[in-house]
């Protein structure tokens, strides 16, 4: 493939031209330097130089399987976006997939074959050599124990490692280190069948959660968060309709704080208090729905449940339970949802089977909860697998263990190491030198998702296509060639693919496997499958675990939002984003409540050792009111000892406090008791979060549901107004005249005015927006160290506020996207002593960047704080601070400069997207139409809570959403004029 | 001396001019002198006097210094090229900042002022070196004393061989502590 | 426009691929030895599957956008001539106009065109 | 003038050469203290190489404290050099004799320090090399600088400034020059020759000189008060709560005058008992200062309450936070030593005791100029890391030593000229001191003979 090869080279050199160009120019002076340009041998059909192309695919960075549209300039894929026909993602994507990309340049990938040599150190191989030494150790080892270890693999490329396993008599096996056995547990305790139902969000009209972060890591986050908006939302769709939010749960998670009350019942207790609400809706009988016939069947089980009953045990009162069971009932279409920490305690499963009953009591069970979907989700094998697997790699009984897309090594710290340490011979197909791929002996690295052929069926009647969009960056190989390879056959993993396509529709192959290939893949609606209660149903029995002992804490660990099991801690995007709830990047930390805090005489940023019985690690406290008194919370995702320069030593690991045990329905319990000590030490913590100093001065503005309701159009509530009535005939005749002076050369006749309209009654604050950005605008990503000095280069951020309860207790929290406003008449650009902040004739504030001299005067005067500047060279080659190492640089967007030091920048609402479409319309001379354009953050937001478009357009989306009621401006008092609106958060109080 | 006055003897390099020079002790005396010099008809001679005295100017009679006619013109002038600066350079590009007509006259104001000020103080430099170094007469061709700027006054009557006696005598007369010809 | 086919639909006019090259160069052989060896070495470039190196004459700092569609559209395909001169007749292509901002100003100006900065730079 | 009371022993001649002895061989002290000033400034420039090649990083700066030690240090330079130009025009045009013997220090000072404050704008901004885009010259790319930027008035402002009080210096020393040339021999006497432009004293030359000194001084009068007005405007322009107020001009103009006259003090103390010109530079001269001191720092005391008042009765929320943040915020010890330093201390002033104590007034002139630093470091550093209209935007600002590096810079900076000119030029003036000295006159030397 010598033409491969000249063509990486040829894209180096174009990866290269936009950092390297701002690089040399550092010093401003001289000439460019003269470009060697290598030319394609045979040009690419499908590609025109300059203009991007558009490939579909499958984002595989969880096993939710959304789909992708893979932007990709001049052989390079340099951003990420959704996939509209995909009925799972519909065109939108989360933060995590955003940074699908950072893997597949990652600087620390493995870039050719590794093999451990005698000084117990890797060194280089060539395939053919490690393929053969692969194939000698399976001859031998065959009969002595063989197991493929991969993550969730509902796939081609799973049956592909099935058949070879059972070809050479081993085991394939999965492990997800978030499993969802307790779902699958509690399904079968309730209706008998182990599988995962679909939840329709969409359609609820009360969602109540116990635990189940379904926003940001719960199944399939981006399709429920695009559910729960329409469901959520205020006027979505719906008249005047908003289903109430009810989240409980010992902590906020980025779920939680979206509920319109929050429930903090102790943990592990869900399932009593999801069994009372189910036995005041059946014995009232407030079921609006059709419940099946054999509901009264429970009656026996939940008379030991009433509300009074399990008051204490829950932490709620009885008047609540009650209250909650009427809403829940009388909504007519109430979905609860259990997962989360109500699902990875000791109890988890029957917490579910309760979270089961109480939707089947409701009628929602069929209605809301279809089942027969069997979402493939999670792991096919339960975590009890995975620790009798251990048991038998220590016992030696493993000879020869396969690891490909999972890392255990980092999830179970210390166990899994020992265990594999007893396997005779390990081998690696990860992409980076993870904790598990250090440990093996041979490390054949496989393309990345993005180079590579595949499918994944993440539920009945969907089946994702992933094909090669980029030709691969290093000398690595699908591992489903090397299988095929090694089990004899002859052909590639493609042909496998597409034979195994072929079955599905043998006529006119061809043309189906392109229009599945345009699309992404085939999806038809699953079958839906009625369930019956179980004839063991009375067994259940969701007894709260005993809470810790005296001396010691209830401690949970919960996956990070961004990081997730700590995959995503080697992208510096997804470090640099900060958690949705606590602001913090870049490290891990400890929630406690400011109770515990004072006990115990601790402060934010100081140090606190957890101590469980299976191991410690040590935390800086964050301190809020978003988690109960008597519980500490850790994410998991930092702390990692190997997979690459960003992840690298990094924070603590929270699985360390882990058992390794499974429970009773095969789980991991992630709830543990644990004695926390005060260290002593201290560390500022990196947080992007603010002071505590709300002024009212309408940043954020908060209806309530029966408010909003009354609203007509036309209505402003938020309506500023200064000048008094006496003067505003003068002011507006100043304002005129002063506009005309204004009209002039480039500023005269029609000129678009570009707006943005945000609706925080959908915003989430799931922070996808802010990871696009990056990818959109070659936002650098500064480090912890730079970070912690304030200096994060985000054009946008996410504002959270809590809206507290009178006790001064969180109830939710109001997250508010800021971003630069484009302000009709900005502070920013008078200021600007070389017109570098100016304002353009298309309503924008332009940012010359290659005209600022850097004063920062712009920013000083601003007064929504968007502004940031180049502290250092991000983009210097080798530099201390060097945002985009080789080969990240290729992610460059060719269409947007790359800022050089001592220049400020800022969002320009996508200004590259704007002159693009208006290069095409001119093309096609046509004008830009409304929808043509579409920003970074609006393409990717999940809850679709972004708007782009012309305000002087009268038949524009964003026209008309500016004039909603209620539509406000940030700082209307300051007169800067805006062209974001928001709309205001509708919080429903039942 | 010569060597001391080099600069300006290389820039025209006239003739020294004959004359009588006379040293003062004391104000009063070099104003006695004065006076009795322009009773004489002497309409051109030169006092020297380490500060300056309005006794002397009075003495003298002299007509109120033309520099400040360059202090207005220059000051007018600075004036007109601030607004010209920033109103031409305004249009020159047109580019709207925060809403503002292109070219506003207040913010203006401000440039307008300090090339006033600077213009105005520069052109009174150049007056006053021009007033008092070319257009005082004979600078550099007449005789001086070091002691001039110290604490002695000084009388200088330019007069040719004939009227030297007289202009000696007058000198001595009103005090004058020594007399010189040259 | 055969070479640079990209340039009327696209901001990037593009490298010719060697294979476009020898579209013409597979016949074409040139008439004056200094030609034929000039050609000669794009013949034996594709022989041996390697493709040349070219040399880099016109470039814009990486801070301007110069989307070459929307001039050929407004101007037409003659007027590559404004900018790169008359390549046709170079033996040895060379940069025949400054490229600078200024020159780019001064003739939107003559074309009474938009000098917005944010046209070119963002 | 005034005639004023003939002091026995001062008589010209007494004058000329006091004054000109400071002009002597150098004495071991002073090689050390140039050494030293020199040092500094190698420490600055060091610096200044750093911050280009890595950027401003290295500084203290953080989100959305974007303005800091820099600013601060140009704002106190600027301020510095008010006093000099206003004693030496402002009295002038007042007529007030006693402003004769320090006012060419203090003229001094005031070149000096713009020539101080006006390298700030160019080290503080991010693409140093660029500097020269503030300056409206005809350039390829046809483009201009923004004339409604109140960077490019204080770009006017500052350099008319300093254009007119170099001038206005230098004018000034003409008749000296040519006093010393008089006395001096050997290269100096060649050196002040070329300097002193042939100046005799002829009536000729004071006629144009007197008319021309005093057109300079009606100039520079106003100029001296918009200097600072410009200055302050950079700020009171901006729309950030502590800095968008109508009192900034006079107050700036104030508060500079103040810390000018500090410095003025500070500096004259030691040039006095180094160079012996205790009969020339009396008390009398100093209790002026510290007159002046205390009429300006009592504006400055009433400005803060001012601006802390209206902050209250307008009842704006962020005005009110901004305030509070001022005097409660992390960044309280800051505005306490501005308040104490310039508030409290010039209260000292009333008593003459104090006035006519030079070591008393010397140490208050140091604690003027701290307090001075400060209040330019709270209006700067403290308006913005508690910017109240984004409650979201975090300040942990700290100076680095990048900050520190830069400021000692420009002390070494300026203090390496200033004694560079008082060792080579009259840092009293000779023909003004003797102005206010009776003249000669036969009766009175009659009657003491």
């Amino acid at each position: 493939m010598s033409n491969s090869v000249d063509r990486r080279r040829f894209l180096k050199v174009l990866g290269t031209a936009g950092a390297g160009a701002a690089a040399v120019s550092a010093c401003g002076i001289g000439p460019e330097p003269t470009e060697r340009l290598i030319p394609y041998l045979i040009q690419p059909e499908d590609q025109i130089p300059g203009t991007a192309t558009y490939y579909a695919t499958t984002c595989r960075e969880c096993a939710a399987g959304c789909g992708l549209r893979v932007r990709v300039r001049e052989g390079r894929a340099v951003k990420l976006e959704g996939n509209p026909d995909s009925p799972i993602n519909r065109g939108r994507l989360c933060a995590r997939g955003q940074a699908g990309l950072q893997g597949l340049y990652n600087p620390d990938r493995v870039a050719h074959p590794l093999v451990r040599n005698a000084r117990g150190t890797f060194e280089a191989i060539d395939w053919d050599g490690a393929i053969q030494r692969l194939a000698a150790k399976v001859r031998e080892s065959q009969g002595k124990g063989i197991v493929f270890l991969t993550g969730a693999e509902q796939s081609s490329f799973g049956d592909v490692v099935d058949e070879w396993m059972r070809q050479v008599g081993g085991r394939h096996q999965s492990y997800e280190a978030f499993g969802f056995e307790a779902l699958r547990a509690g399904n079968r305790m309730a209706f008998g069948t182990g599988t995962l139902p679909r939840y329709d969000f969409a359609n609820a009209k009360y969602i109540l959660s116990f635990g189940a972060d379904f926003l940001d890591t719960w199944l399939s986050p981006v399709e429920f968060q695009n559910g729960f908006s329409r469901a959520h939302a205020f006027d979505a769709g719906r008249p005047a309709s908003m289903s109430k939010f009810v989240y409980v749960g010992p902590r906020l998670s980025l779920t939680g704080m979206n509920a319109d009350e929050w429930i903090a019942a102790r943990p592990g207790s869900e399932g009593m208090l999801a069994l009372a609400m189910a036995q005041v809706i059946l014995t009232q009988h407030l079921a609006r729905l059709p419940t099946p016939p054999d509901a009264s069947r429970l009656s026996s089980l939940l008379a030991g449940y009433s509300p009074r009953a399990v008051a204490t045990a829950t932490g709620i009162e009885e008047s609540v339970i009650v209250r909650l069971a009427r809403e829940f009932a009388s909504s007519a279409g109430g979905l609860a949802v259990a997962g989360g920490m109500a699902t990875q305690g000791p109890n988890g499963a029957q917490n579910v089977a309760a979270v089961n009953i109480l939707n089947y009591t409701a009628g929602s069970v069929g209605t809301l909860v279809k089942f027969g979907a069997d979402l493939a989700l999670g792991s096919t094998n339960a975590f009890g697998d995975l620790t009798a697997l251990m048991a038998e790699m220590t016992a030696g009984k493993v000879a020869l263990l396969f690891v490909h897309g999972t890392n255990p090594a980092h999830s179970l710290p210390g166990a899994f190491q020992q265990a594999l340490g007893k396997v005779a011979y390990k081998v690696s197909f990860a992409s980076y030198l993870d904790e598990t791929a250090s440990a093996c002996d041979l490390i054949l690295p496989d393309h990345h998702p993005l180079e590579q052929w595949g499918d994944s069926r993440p539920r009945a009647g969907v089946t994702a296509l992933q094909q090669p969009v980029v030709q691969p960056v290093f000398d690595t190989r699908p591992t489903g060639d090397v299988i095929l390879k090694l089990s004899g056959k002859t052909g590639t993993f493609q042909d496998y693919l597409q034979a195994k396509w072929r079955t599905r529709h043998a006529a006119n192959f061809d043309q189906y496997w392109m229009e599945s290939l345009e699309q992404g893949g085939i999806y038809a609606e699953p079958p839906a499958r009625p369930v019956r209660l179980a004839a063991d149903v009375s067994k259940i029995s969701p007894a709260p675990p005993a809470t810790a002992p005296e001396q010691n804490q209830d401690v949970i660990v919960f996956p990070h939002a961004n990081l997730h099991d700590g995959r995503g801690a080697n992208k510096p995007w997804l470090q640099e984003l900060p958690d949705a709830v606590s602001k913090i990047a870049w490290h891990s930390w400890v929630e406690v409540h400011p109770d515990t805090a004072a006990k115990w005489g601790l402060a934010t940023g100081d140090f606190l050792v957890l101590e469980s019985q299976f191991g410690g690690e040590k935390f800086p406290a964050w301190i809020t009111r978003s988690v109960r008194p008597d519980v500490l919370a850790v994410p998991t995702g930092q702390g990692h000892t190997a997979y690459g320069r960003y992840a690298k030593d990094r924070s603590a690991n929270a699985f360390a406090l882990l058992g390794a045990q499974a429970n009773a329905y095969g789980g991991r319990n992630f709830l543990v008791a644990a004695q926390a000590k005060k260290t002593g030490e201290h560390r500022k913590i990196v947080t992007t979060e603010g002071g505590p100093r709300e002024l009212g001065l309408g940043t954020t503005e908060v209806l309530p549901l029966a408010k909003a309701k009354a609203l007509h159009p036309g209505d402003h509530p938020f309506h500023y107004e200064e000048t008094p009535e006496y003067a505003k005939d003068a002011v507006e005749w100043w304002g005129e005249r002063q506009h005309e002076k204004a009209e002039l050369g480039n500023y005269k006749g029609e000129q678009p005015r570009w707006g943005l309209a945000i609706d925080l009654a959908k915003c989430t604050g799931c922070s996808a927006c802010v990871t696009a950005c990056y990818a959109e605008n070659n936002v650098a990503t500064v480090g912890e160290e730079l970070m912690q000095r304030g200096r994060e280069m985000a054009w946008l951020r996410l504002e959270r506020y809590w809206r507290t309860d009178e006790s001064g207790n969180p109830q939710g929290a109001v997250n508010q996207p800021m971003l630069c406003q484009q302000c009709g008449s900005a502070p920013c650009e008078p200021v600007c002593p070389v017109y570098a902040a100016y304002h353009t004739p298309d309503g924008l504030n332009g940012q010359v960047y290659n005209r600022c001299v850097g004063t920062r005067y712009c920013s000083n005067n601003c007064p929504y704080k968007v502004r940031t500047f180049n502290w250092y060279n991000y983009a210097e080659r080798d530099g201390q601070f060097e945002a985009f190492p080789e080969p990240l640089s290729m992610l460059l967007n060719p269409d947007v400069t790359v800022r050089e030091k001592g220049v400020m920048e800022k969002c320009t609402f996508c200004v590259q997207r704007i002159r693009g479409a208006q290069n095409q319309a001119r093309l096609e001379n046509r004008n830009v139409r409304d929808g043509d354009i579409v920003t970074a953050c609006q393409q990717t937001c999940p809850s679709e809570a972004i708007v782009f478009g012309d305000l002087n357009d009268r038949n524009s989306r964003v026209f008309e959403l500016a004039g909603n009621p209620r539509g406000y401006h940030v700082l209307a008092g300051l007169n800067t004029k805006p062209a974001v609106t928001y709309l205001a958060r509708v919080v429903s109080h039942g | 001396m010569n060597v001391l006055l080099k600069p300006f003897t290389e820039i025209f390099r006239p003739p020294p001019t004959p004359g009588v020079l006379g040293v003062f002790a004391f104000l009063d005396n070099t104003l006695d002198a004065i006076k009795k010099l322009r009773a004489a008809g002497h309409t051109d001679f030169t006092v020297y006097s380490p500060i300056p005295r309005h006794e002397i100017e009075d003495a003298l009679g002299q007509a109120v210094s033309p520099v400040r006619m360059f202090t207005l013109i220059g000051g007018l002038a600075g004036c007109a090229v601030g607004a010209w600066l920033t109103l031409w350079m305004s249009y020159d590009w047109p580019l709207v900042v925060g809403g503002k007509p292109v070219g506003s006259v207040p913010p203006y104001v401000v440039i307008m002022f300090e090339m006033t000020i600077l213009f105005g103080a520069l052109s009174t430099i150049l007056g006053i070196l021009f007033n008092a170094a070319f257009a005082a007469r004979r600078v550099g061709t007449i005789q001086y004393d070091a002691r001039f700027t110290n604490d002695r006054f000084g009388v200088f009557v330019p007069a040719g061989s004939d009227k030297a006696a007289a202009a000696e005598k007058l000198l001595r007369d009103a005090g004058a502590e020594e007399v010189r010809r040259g | 426009m055969y070479c640079h086919y990209s340039a009327a639909v696209s901001s990037e006019p593009g490298i010719p691929s060697l294979q476009t090259c020898l579209g013409c160069h597979q016949v074409i052989g040139g008439s004056t030895p200094s030609h034929q060896a000039e050609i000669k070495k794009v013949r034996d470039a594709w022989r041996e599957r390697k493709a040349p190196e070219w040399i880099r004459i016109h470039a814009l700092p990486g801070f301007v956008r110069f989307p070459h569609m929307r001039h050929i559209k407004a101007l037409g395909t003659q007027a590559c001539v404004t900018c790169h001169g008359d390549v046709q007749k170079m033996t040895q292509v060379s940069q025949v106009s400054t490229l600078r901002m200024g020159w780019c100003v001064r003739c939107h100006i003559k074309n009474n065109v938009t000098r917005d900065c944010s046209v070119c730079h963002y | 003038m005034a005639e004023p009371q003939a002091q026995s022993r001062l008589t010209y001649d007494y004058v000329t050469r006091t004054i000109a002895r400071t002009l002597g061989t150098p004495t071991r002290g002073y090689f050390v203290l140039l050494g030293s000033a020199v040092a500094l400034l190698g420490v600055g420039i060091i610096t200044l190489l750093y911050l280009i090649r890595y950027g401003l990083g290295l500084a203290g700066y953080s989100h959305p404290v974007y303005w800091a030690v820099f600013i601060t240090c140009f704002v106190f330079w600027v301020g510095i050099a008010h006093s000099g130009t206003l004693i030496s025009a402002i009295l002038f045009l007042f007529r007030s004799g006693w402003r004769t013997a320090v006012y060419r220090t203090a003229e001094a000072m005031t070149v000096f320090a713009v020539m101080t404050a006006g390298l700030f704008p160019l080290i503080h901004i991010g693409r140093q090399w660029y500097f020269y885009w503030l300056i409206p010259y005809p350039n390829e790319r046809g483009l201009w600088p923004n004339f409604k930027s109140p960077l490019i008035w204080d770009e006017f402002a500052i350099g008319t400034y300093f254009t007119v009080s170099t001038v206005f210096l230098i004018m000034g020393l003409i008749p000296d020059i040519a006093a010393v040339r008089d006395l001096a021999t050997g290269w100096r006497k060649k050196l002040y020759a070329i300097t002193s432009i042939g100046w005799t004293g002829a009536n000729e030359q004071w006629r144009h000189y007197t008319r021309g000194y005093l057109y300079l001084a009606a100039l520079a009068t106003p100029l001296v008060l918009s200097v600072h007005s410009v200055v302050s405007w950079d700020f009171a322009m901006a729309i950030v709560p502590g800095w968008h107020a109508t009192l900034f001009a006079p107050y700036f103009v104030a508060g500079a005058i103040y810390s000018g006259v500090g410095m003025v003090i500070t500096l004259l103390v030691p040039i006095r008992k180094l160079f012996g010109l205790e009969e020339i530079i009396t008390v009398h001269h100093f209790e002026n200062l510290a007159k002046l001191c205390l009429l300006t720092g009592s504006i400055v005391s009433f400005s803060y309450l001012t601006e802390n008042f209206v902050a209250w009765f307008s009842g704006n929320p962020a005005e009110r936070a901004a305030f509070w943040y001022r005097a409660f915020g992390p960044y309280w010890w800051a505005s306490w030593t501005m308040n104490i330093c310039n508030g409290l201390l010039p209260w000292l002033l009333w008593s003459k005791k104090v006035r006519t104590n030079i070591t008393a007034l010397f140490v208050i002139s140091i604690f003027v100029n701290i307090g001075m630093w400060f209040e330019r470091y709270v209006i700067i550093v403290v308006s913005l890391a508690g910017e109240p209209y984004t409650t979201w935007t975090n300040a942990v600002y700290n100076p680095t030593w990048a900050d520190w590096g830069i400021m000692a810079g420009s002390f070494g900076w300026f203090f390496m000229w200033f004694l560079l000119f008082v060792k080579n030029f009259p840092a009293v003036s000779i023909s003004e001191v003797k102005e206010v000295l009776a003249p000669p006159r036969s009766k009175v030397s009659k009657a003491r003979a």
